[in-house]
């Protein structure tokens, strides 16, 4: 981290813009599915931009970010296991 | 050594069996640990001046023991799989079964039969309570809800058990080989009238549950 | 076996994560604070998958504009966040009170906003039970008003709170606490902000725009 | 940063301690001092435990009949001392919250991850120690809370130690309305109080390592808190996000698990066990952890398959996640999941036979030692065995739906925290009692309280399972209701004496707790001949624990090693070839 010029802006431009193209998408009316899928990607890069930049967690020891990294498994764990309650 | 009640439906005796089977396999293992640890503890106590033989490990022994259990319990899954699945999976119920319901509160059961015309919600429906009427050697299926909380439909002889949850309905299926009376219990914690949601099982033979049923329309 | 290192106090050490203690004790407890919002989000995503179960459109009783402008600001809030420990790294003071300030003002800026947003949403008859009218327009109206208060109300509590802890961090560095060489309070306090804000943006998404 | 200061600046005063009484023995921000306290306080609350399962049991025997010192309890819970049926779910709730969250969870993460994980690492004290105060007065609020429940209309929560939900969320199903909240609000903080143990146990055992503690050169008992601590951290904040629900369930109109607006009272029962089943791991994973050092030390042999006990350990943990299900087999789950969940839960043999033959193995060949320590360790093998062979019947999916919910459940859970976990933590404070404390319990009455309460242990929980495989459900007020229980009322009554004489069995060992703290013998350095760090620092440590940082020079159970005249080898004893490592001079960050 040190020394370095970070690209704070840029991210900062980066987030703005995908939260307004994020409300765009919301309400263009593209077919439910495609628009959640959209929603959830976007929503995603958005938070790995926070994570990885504002977090420094691409500036950080591997092990530091395998434990950041280490719940994550679990709420699909969690989700995916009770949604099959509905496939009856 | 009859621990077990009588098991009078027809799967009963195959979830016996599933007991005895894994009595005596645990029973083995039981009696090798214990026998092993007290072997061990008199022959290796402790004497003045002697010195434990210092070893940390042996890979070979260690797979031994991670894959003799591995394959028994993968066994034992196997083995209860399709007890399981003949009694919860409602698409492998019989089809040939008598239709009930039963509506569960705190702390009494209702039955609902379906009266003559053998189908529910036909108007001849009728509905008792805390009492389950249910002829021998013919399979029934109980439509299982509750209006309040969290009740357990279980008939120990039957070995049948089913949690009800409000705003699901849940069925649940038996099939008795002898006629007599019996009991149903809330296994579930429901409130403070849990210990006494109670109801008395009478299994008829056909015909005296046919005119039974007719008596009671 | 790598060799020791010496941890700042002079206490030798095992190598352990290579960075210092109150940093790896704020990753630990985030990883506790994904798990806490899995529980939630997860609710609600399960809640929400239901046969027969029906959310409103969005837009239909939440204000999205205004929401966007407050995801918005919390993201400024987060710029700010980082310029300050990017000034304390290279030792400008002025530039790490500035910016703290800014942060504060942002953060305290988001809840009020909320809180507007919630008073006119029960001004309208939206409760955690919903409210009568609503009821016969939204299908799912009672899990949409349990899920969307609990979720945003326990994102405002964690906001709130950072907002506390960094008027705290904010009055420490205007008594000059944190120095180019040692401002780990100003680095802790940043990753939660910063998390706080990666919450809001997942939840923007999925409570108002999905 | 400013903790580490403060740490340094302590271990200067490390001789002088000129802390006022205020600062050392209630608001200490020493892990010792911390651990002692948590130590008091459970026991306190095992003792709560305790009576309330007393309780249970006159009732269950002698149902209907008064108390024999009935008076004292008031007409809302027992009038002439007759247990109204309410009181008993109520009993039953708390014995089981007392129990799991206010006894053995705290006891093995409280008490011992507080007062080993320092001392075997090396290191002066844990990474936050005001933090770690913290932790302890959460926990104690917590307690107050829970306690406080008894005493507010209504009585303390009366929907089990699970408290499923509808029961738990609407007042009129369970009668119970301010206790249910202060018993949510109690677990929330002790969730909070959970949580800061475990940021602080993790990133001690992470980052405060003494040079050469390599993460293999860590003690089990380390390792298995340390792994505990994982489950604790990620385990604990769902049931906290839970349980915040429920209360707004029954508070501010929410609806998530009330199915009349489309909640789902399932989803309890999913989080629930997501949280729960990690839970049981926590509640036994330290245990055998400290067994296993205690049998090292017995036997005076190296622990054998040192890294597959790690692995298993591991194991477990991660298979802890994927099995919760295996509670909810008869809870109206989709049956596809019960086939899943019934595999991944028999999977959870093979790590645990690995444990239980390691333990053997280790004591094959060895030169044991019977004292108090080991003999408790010696039962935890021997009862966890019980335990662990009858969750298998559970495992089950077709055989538990007849077991489900009745006696063999409780005996089954009992083999493992009373016949595992407890003996374990009886071995634990008999073993480490000298160091905490500078004083020696005492050997025969330890021996004595270990014989009568691994008989009257059996002679209580044994039973429990041949009940429970005729039917016996649990949580039943009055069993004489039902025709087929009314054989088994003997059994019941031979249960309650049972439990009786094994709650009087711990006389001895209270006594000899209190008698040994002040005229107890004064302890050696090192009275078990251990290897670990702890032994090397006088009894009790003084603040800051260690005058000179420590050096590690091999793993903790090079017992009767070939290297040495002596049967042990401590880890900080440098041999010929063992080189002081230099200190790399920059940190990490």
């Amino acid at each position: 981290m040190e020394g370095k010029k970070q690209p704070y802006m840029f991210i900062f431009g980066a987030l703005a813009v995908l939260t307004v193209v994020e409300v765009g998408v919301a309400f263009i009316g593209l077919p439910r599915t495609l628009t959640i899928w959209v929603l959830v990607f976007l929503a995603v890069w958005k938070a790995l931009l926070v994570a990885l930049y504002f977090m420094h967690l691409k500036f950080e020891p591997l092990r530091l970010v395998l434990l950041a990294a280490a719940p994550l498994p679990l709420p699909f764990v969690l989700v995916l296991i009770v949604l099959v309650e509905y496939a009856r | 050594m009859n621990w077990l009640p009588p098991a009078l439906s027809t799967y009963a005796a195959d979830i016996d069996r599933i007991f005895y089977v894994i009595l005596v396999i645990t029973g083995i293992i039981f009696v090798a640990v214990e026998v092993t640890l007290i072997v061990f503890m008199i022959k290796y106590r402790g004497r003045e001046g002697r010195k434990a033989y210092y070893i940390e490990g042996n890979t070979k022994a260690e797979v031994i023991w991670t894959v003799t259990p591995a394959i028994i319990v993968l066994a034992l899954a196997f083995a209860s799989q399709d007890v399981w699945s003949r009694l919860k999976n409602p698409d492998r119920f019989p089809s040939d079964a008598l239709t009930f319901s039963v509506e569960a509160k705190q702390f009494e059961w209702n039955f609902t039969y379906p009266g003559i015309d053998g189908v529910l919600g036909n108007g001849d429906d009728f509905t008792i309570r805390n009492q389950l009427h249910l002829p021998v050697g013919q399979p029934v299926v109980v439509h299982t809800s509750s209006i309040d909380v969290i009740h357990s439909f279980f008939i120990p002889v039957f070995r049948i058990k089913q949690d009800i949850v409000p705003g699901m309905v849940i069925p649940v299926w038996f099939e008795a080989t002898e006629t007599g009376e019996f009991e149903l219990a809330c296994a579930e914690l429901c409130g403070l009238g849990h210990y006494r949601m109670r109801a008395r099982v009478f299994v008829h033979s056909q015909e005296d549950f046919a005119s039974w049923m007719a008596e009671q329309s | 076996m790598s060799d020791a290192v010496v941890m700042s106090g002079g206490v030798h050490a095992e190598p352990g994560m290579r960075v210092y203690n109150q940093k790896l004790g704020m990753w630990v407890f985030l990883t506790s604070e994904v798990m806490f919002f899995t529980g939630l989000i997860g609710s609600y995503l399960i809640l929400r998958s239901a046969p027969g179960v029906e959310w409103a459109l969005p837009g239909e009783v939440l204000n999205v504009p205004l929401t966007a402008f407050n995801t918005f600001i919390l993201i400024c809030s987060s710029v700010t966040m980082v310029k300050a420990f990017a000034a304390i790294e290279s030792g400008d003071q002025k530039g790490l009170r500035l910016y703290l300030v800014a942060t504060v003002v942002l953060g305290a800026f988001f809840v009020g906003v909320q809180g507007f947003e919630y008073y006119k949403l029960i001004e309208e008859g939206f409760l955690p039970h919903c409210g009568e009218e609503l009821a016969a327009l939204v299908p799912s109206c009672h899990l949409y008003g349990s899920t969307f208060y609990t979720m945003t109300g326990f994102h405002g509590t964690h906001v709130s709170i950072g907002v506390l802890c960094m008027i705290w961090v904010t009055v420490k560095a205007f008594r000059g606490k944190y120095t180019q060489g040692d401002h780990g309070g100003v680095e802790v306090i940043g990753l939660y902000w910063h998390f706080v804000d990666l919450v809001w943006i997942l939840l923007f998404t999925i409570v108002y725009l999905i | 940063m400013a903790t580490v200061e403060a740490v340094a600046g302590q271990m200067a005063h490390a001789h002088h301690d000129d802390r006022s009484f205020l600062r050392r023995y209630i608001f200490s921000t020493d892990h010792k001092m911390i651990g002692i306290q948590f130590l008091f306080a459970c026991l306190f609350f095992l003792l709560v435990g305790g009576l309330l399962a007393m309780l249970i049991r006159w009732q269950v025997a002698f149902p209907g009949k008064p108390l024999p010192f009935g008076g004292i309890f008031p007409e809302t819970m027992a009038p002439n001392g007759i247990i109204l049926p309410e009181f008993y779910n109520a009993l039953v709730t708390m014995h089981g919250t007392f129990m799991i969250f206010f006894a053995i969870m705290p006891l093995l993460v409280g008490v011992y991850a507080n007062y080993l994980i320092p001392l075997k690492l090396g290191a002066p004290d844990m990474a936050f120690p005001r933090l770690n105060m913290m932790s302890f007065w959460l926990f104690v609020s917590s307690g107050i809370i829970m306690l406080a429940s008894f005493f507010v209309e209504g009585g303390p929560s009366a929907a089990g130690w699970t408290v499923y939900a509808p029961l738990s969320a609407v007042p009129e199903y369970s009668g119970v309305s301010a206790g249910q909240q202060l018993w949510i609000v109690s677990i929330v903080f002790f969730a909070a109080s959970s949580l800061l143990g475990s940021v602080n146990y993790i990133t001690t055992v992470i980052n405060m390592r003494a040079p050469g503690m390599t993460l293999f050169r860590m003690p089990l008992s380390i390792w298995s808190l340390f792994i505990t601590a994982i489950l604790a951290l990620l385990a604990v904040p769902i049931l906290a996000g839970a349980l915040v629900m429920l209360l707004f369930d029954q508070t501010i109109g929410t609806t998530f698990f009330l199915p009349e607006h489309g909640g789902q009272p399932l989803l309890w029962q999913h989080l629930f066990w997501f949280f729960g089943h990690p839970e049981v791991y926590i509640l036994i994973l330290p245990a055998m952890g400290m067994v296993s050092d205690i049998i090292a030390n017995g036997s005076r042999k190296p622990i054998f398959g040192y890294h597959s006990m790690v692995f298993a350990i591991a194991g477990i943990a991660f298979l802890g996640w994927i099995v919760w299900g295996h509670h909810m087999f008869q809870s109206g789950m989709n049956p596809l999941l019960g086939t899943s969940f019934m595999v991944s839960t028999m999977a959870i043999a093979v790590p645990t036979a690995i444990k239980v033959c390691n333990w053997l193995a280790t004591m094959w060949r060895g030169n044991i030692q019977f004292h108090t320590p080991m003999l408790n360790a010696t039962a935890f093998v021997a009862m966890f065995t019980v335990g662990g062979l009858s969750g298998i019947f559970m495992a089950s999916n077709s055989l538990d739906i007849f077991i489900h919910d009745t006696y063999f459940i409780v005996a089954h859970i009992h083999y493992v925290l009373f016949g595992g976990s407890l003996f374990a933590i009886f071995a634990a404070i008999y073993f480490w009692y000298p160091k905490m404390f500078g004083r020696m319990m005492n050997e025969t009455w330890g021996k004595v309280h270990f014989a009568l309460t691994f008989v009257f242990y059996n002679l209580v929980f044994f039973p429990m399972h041949i009940i429970g495989i005729g039917g016996h459900m649990r949580r039943i007020y009055d069993p004489t209701q039902y025709t087929f229980m009314q054989p088994m009322q003997p059994m019941n009554r031979f249960i309650t004496i049972s439990a009786f004489l094994l709650f009087v069995s711990q006389i001895p060992f209270v006594i000899n707790f209190f008698w040994s703290l002040f005229k107890g013998k004064k302890a050696e350095i090192n009275p078990w001949r251990d290897n670990g760090l702890e032994w090397t620092v006088p009894s009790p440590p003084a603040h800051g624990n260690f005058e000179i940082t420590p050096t590690v020079y091999r793993g903790p159970y090079e017992f009767s090693s070939p290297e040495v005249d002596e049967d042990f080898l401590p880890q900080t004893t440098p041999l010929n070839g063992d080189r002081r490592t230099a200190p790399e001079q920059v940190p990490g960050d």
